[in-house]
């Protein structure tokens, strides 16, 4: 018993600390009494990643709410290359923002290495925002139309 | 010169790239996937498009969205770096078609040099030295067992289109040959989807000395002297150096000669390295590189010169900024790639850098792309930074590495600076000339 | 009921100070009573500072605990020098641990440039605690006595 | 050579001293005042004193404190840096006296260019160009009046005891002498506690020019050719560069020809600049400081050589490694000081660095001591970092500093990073050659 007593480590009170460590969501916490003292740590928090973000160089960052980015409602390009809202020069537009679409629908056209590739709708609803303008370029992942 | 190149990679070389090409004064497009969207590339590259998903082969392997990416941007050329497309002898021809430049050789070289068996049938005959083996692939035991004879063994067995030493296996007696060689057939054509296969003497603990080579359109061709890279683990290369110690000149300049009117008889354009097995005092031809190698930094220490500015350059047409008189190395370099790899199972690790420190001072360059706060994705190479040390002598450069990795600092993910610090203090390093098998044969006991 | 009294750690200590931390918007509160001290952090850790600290190369640093730096009873070395605490070989030393010593008595010898140099006490009460052996180099700021 | 040194220094010069150091095999000592005990130096220096509080007369000055430093840890040499003791003959002498050895000239070398009217007629003598003007101290108004007649106006008024630009008044005429030579001496008084003051033709317009030199106890003297430290504010060096553009090569050889001849007939030891002023093809002796110059890199650079390492070798009694034949500058160095302080008002700024990423790849060295974290004190000088950046020619050297101050980022303070690279982007700094007055002059208008 006296032997126990005298453990050098005593992990029930880290145990203990750490468990209060996350109850309170903290980052860290130290604790002395008597010739004890224990200090527990979690979580390292990164600070420069947004510290380095001194100039934003990508063709659609600046341009669509990055909100977008991740909204399911949200159909994006599939591929690199340059936006035609229609089929051809003078021609109406394959869509227009309030109109309904329906899935398997041609949204546009995005040309890539001279070839025109014709974007369908996945998803059906009203078109209630287009966030490219003919002939624009276009990234991998960039937003192209809302559909509600 | 080009107005606007776009960089068709990632990580340190896209940086390096980037950098020679802000210096010259052509804008640049960085690439990315989905991963990459705050990667240091990306960061200082004037424009930037988003190529694909985190997969390489929706990405950085996309040949399409490159040639899209440039056609939105009006790049006029792409600069491959290396690994991806760098040797991909049907994306260079496309590149080409397409009206722009392929930053690099031209396609016929790098199809040529691609083909192992091929590659050393060449420089054979352009009187490169070359290991004794077949004229050819082999295509039956017979053949096979009469070569063994001839050359004697142990001799190697390797896959036509393997490389990086992947695809070869040692036989040792007419009795493994026969156990062996359709085993070996069967695996090439599972991993490089091609069966052909080829012998080749076995030369046991040689060391890996490469020639670093570069040509221009105006009938220029110049050696940039050796690198010494036998410090390898599972032929992975760790520790580079310029020049290789305790080489003969007589000998190195003999070789030089023969290289230089091998790329000059081929004609060939921009960067490329001649990778060569030395043992005894006898080099071995084993391939041809046909882009820039990672360990490009040690040669433009020594010599002075940008490799990439001159690549870039000699693909807009230019001539060489320089002629072989003007190259007369002067120093020693080494270089350290930091990995971020687990010290003891060496597995490629991925977290937050928490904290980058580099070292710096005299005769110190880090070429990298991390950065405090930087996450590594785990999709792509463990390749963290190169530490490039240079000094008056070999012994000058060891000592400035070792207390440049003392004082780099890299914290939220393990790496191998421990590694490099026993190598460099070890005794058997220090003395020089360690063959390719030295690291593994002494990995733990150092 | 004895027991709870001589429970190591005060949880219900530590939840007031995080609730007095997110109060008043802090990322660290330390927190210090008779024996028992207590530490908390939220939040943005600035990292480095720490981080950095990865050799201790000073003199007195790892062998003086960093507490006792700031505590106005200790007498600090007022120059870099080695420490005798006795006037001459073999002699007595000035002063022993326990002794009580006065204001501007002699406490030890610092030797610098080849001259001794007396140190006197600015403080007045009991020496607790002598921090350095003697023929010791101390440098300046570095704890010399505990005078309680 | 020595065992162990001490630093008796901060900042990126006791950085850079350190690594000199440690790659020679030497332990190190670094001292350090109260406020400095998180700094760099401290940290990866081999041992550490604190050596008093925060003011620097209390310890980085404290020669006592630096001397007993040496004592408890038996550390056999002191190096003084720049700035603080470095220029002391006082200090020097005393640290010999104590048996150790001094990194520096011989104490009577610093005492006689100390004193700059003594320096100059040491010069004269040894056929140095000097400014005409009075052969020695004037001490009353009617000597001042004929030399001022016999050389010209406009004339310099000088504190023999003044430099790093304090201590003159530029005399326009005979009037301006007799109301102003009293005032400069009761100045020079008041400011240097000596009224000895004398006379100089006043150069309108100059550039400087400065020429580095080395000498060792073995009767070899080299020099390391010339820098163009013209781009200042009020007589603090903003840019230097390496070599100085568009000086006839002929001119510059006789110059160093009377250099490397004076220095060899003062017998003199280690490192040392001797600055200029430069003219229409004339050089004029200003000064000689006897000690490591902050903007020593560039020279290293375009050199090869690494100074301190040859300054320390030296002051251990060893020969140069290298001859005057070995000094072949190849390519251009330029050096910005990055300094904590107000862009608009130019006043010292401090804080805490919160990120700190400094630019890397080929040509580029930064020598530091900031880092992620460190909290800049505001006792000392406010010089954070040297970006020191080489090419191939001078125009590759500014496209290589302008792309390396856009990847710098330092957060915490207010530093003059902008202010270099609207200077860099100046069409007159393009064109070279821009006098010492030409940033006072455009600094608005950049």
């Amino acid at each position: 018993m006296a032997n126990k007593e005298t453990k050098f480590i005593d992990k029930k009170s880290i145990k203990e600390l750490v468990d209060i460590l996350d109850e309170l969501e903290l980052t860290k916490l130290s604790y002395k009494k008597g010739d004890v003292s224990i200090s527990v740590s979690k979580g390292i928090t990164a600070t420069a990643v947004t510290s380095m973000d001194i100039q934003d160089n990508s063709l659609s960052e600046a341009k669509i709410d990055v909100d977008y980015k991740n909204d399911p409602r949200v159909i994006k390009s599939p591929m690199v290359g340059t936006v035609y809202l229609q089929p051809e020069p003078g021609a109406n537009k394959f869509i227009n923002e309030g109109d309904s679409i329906s899935i398997g629908q041609t949204m546009l056209i995005i040309e890539a290495m001279k070839t025109m590739n014709p974007i369908e709708s996945s998803l059906q609803g009203k078109v209630t925002k287009i966030f490219v303008q003919n002939e624009e370029a276009v990234e991998f992942g960039q937003p192209l139309m809302l559909i509600e | 010169m080009f107005k606007k190149v776009l960089i068709a990679n990632r990580g340190e070389i896209a940086v390096r790239i980037n950098r020679a090409c802000q210096e010259l004064g052509i804008l640049t497009v960085a690439v990315h996937s989905e991963a990459d969207r705050d990667s240091m590339h990306v960061r200082i590259a004037n424009e930037s498009v988003c190529i694909g998903p985190n997969q390489i082969n929706k990405s950085y392997l996309n040949t399409h969205a490159l040639i899209a990416a440039c056609e939105i941007t009006n790049a006029e050329a792409i600069h491959p770096g290396y690994g991806f497309l760098s040797e991909n002898a049907g994306f260079a021809k496309m590149v080409t078609a397409h009206g722009l430049t392929f930053i690099g050789p031209k396609h016929e070289h790098i199809e040529k040099m691609g083909d192992k068996i091929q590659a050393k049938k060449i420089m054979q005959k352009l009187g490169v030295p070359t290991v004794p083996g077949s004229e050819g692939k082999i295509i039956n035991i017979d053949d096979a067992l009469k070569i063994g004879s001839e050359i004697g063994y142990p001799v190697l067995l390797k896959a036509a289109a393997g490389g990086g030493g992947r695809g070869m296996k040692v036989i040792n007696s007419k009795k493994e040959m026969c156990d062996n060689f359709s085993i070996v057939r069967q695996e090439a054509l599972s991993f490089f989807g091609n069966d052909d296969v080829y012998i080749e003497k076995f030369i046991d603990a040689p060391r890996h000395i490469e020639v670093q080579v570069i040509g221009d359109s105006h009938g220029n061709f110049v050696h940039l002297y050796e690198r010494d890279c036998s410090i390898q683990r599972r032929n992975q290369k760790v520790i580079e150096e310029a020049v290789a110690p305790g080489i003969d000149n007589e000998d190195k300049n003999k070789l030089f000669k023969t290289v230089i009117n091998a790329i000059k008889e081929m004609g060939y354009l921009g960067v490329g390295t001649l990778e060569f097995l030395y043992h005894e005092g006898n080099f071995y031809f084993m391939e041809m590189n046909t882009r820039l190698q990672v360990e490009h930094p040690i040669t433009e220490m020594i010599t002075r010169i940008d490799l990439v500015r001159e690549q870039i350059s000699v693909a807009a047409g230019e001539k060489l900024s320089f002629d072989q008189t003007k190259i007369n190395p002067l120093g020693h370099s080494i270089e350290c790639r930091i990995n971020a790899e687990d010290p003891k199972t060496f597995k490629p690790s991925a977290g937050t850098i928490s904290l980058y420190h580099p070292p710096a001072g005299n005769g110190i360059r880090v070429d990298t792309f991390i950065y405090s706060g930087y996450k590594v994705p785990h999709y792509y190479d463990n390749l963290l930074a190169k530490l490039i040390v240079t000094g008056r002598d070999r012994d000058h450069a060891i000592r400035r590495a070792l207390r440049s990795l003392d004082e780099i600092i890299i914290e939220g993910t393990v790496t191998n600076i421990e590694l490099h610090k026993k190598i460099l203090s070890s005794e058997d390093f220090k003395k020089g000339s360690v063959s390719i098998k030295w690291l593994e044969d002494n990995i733990e006991t150092l």
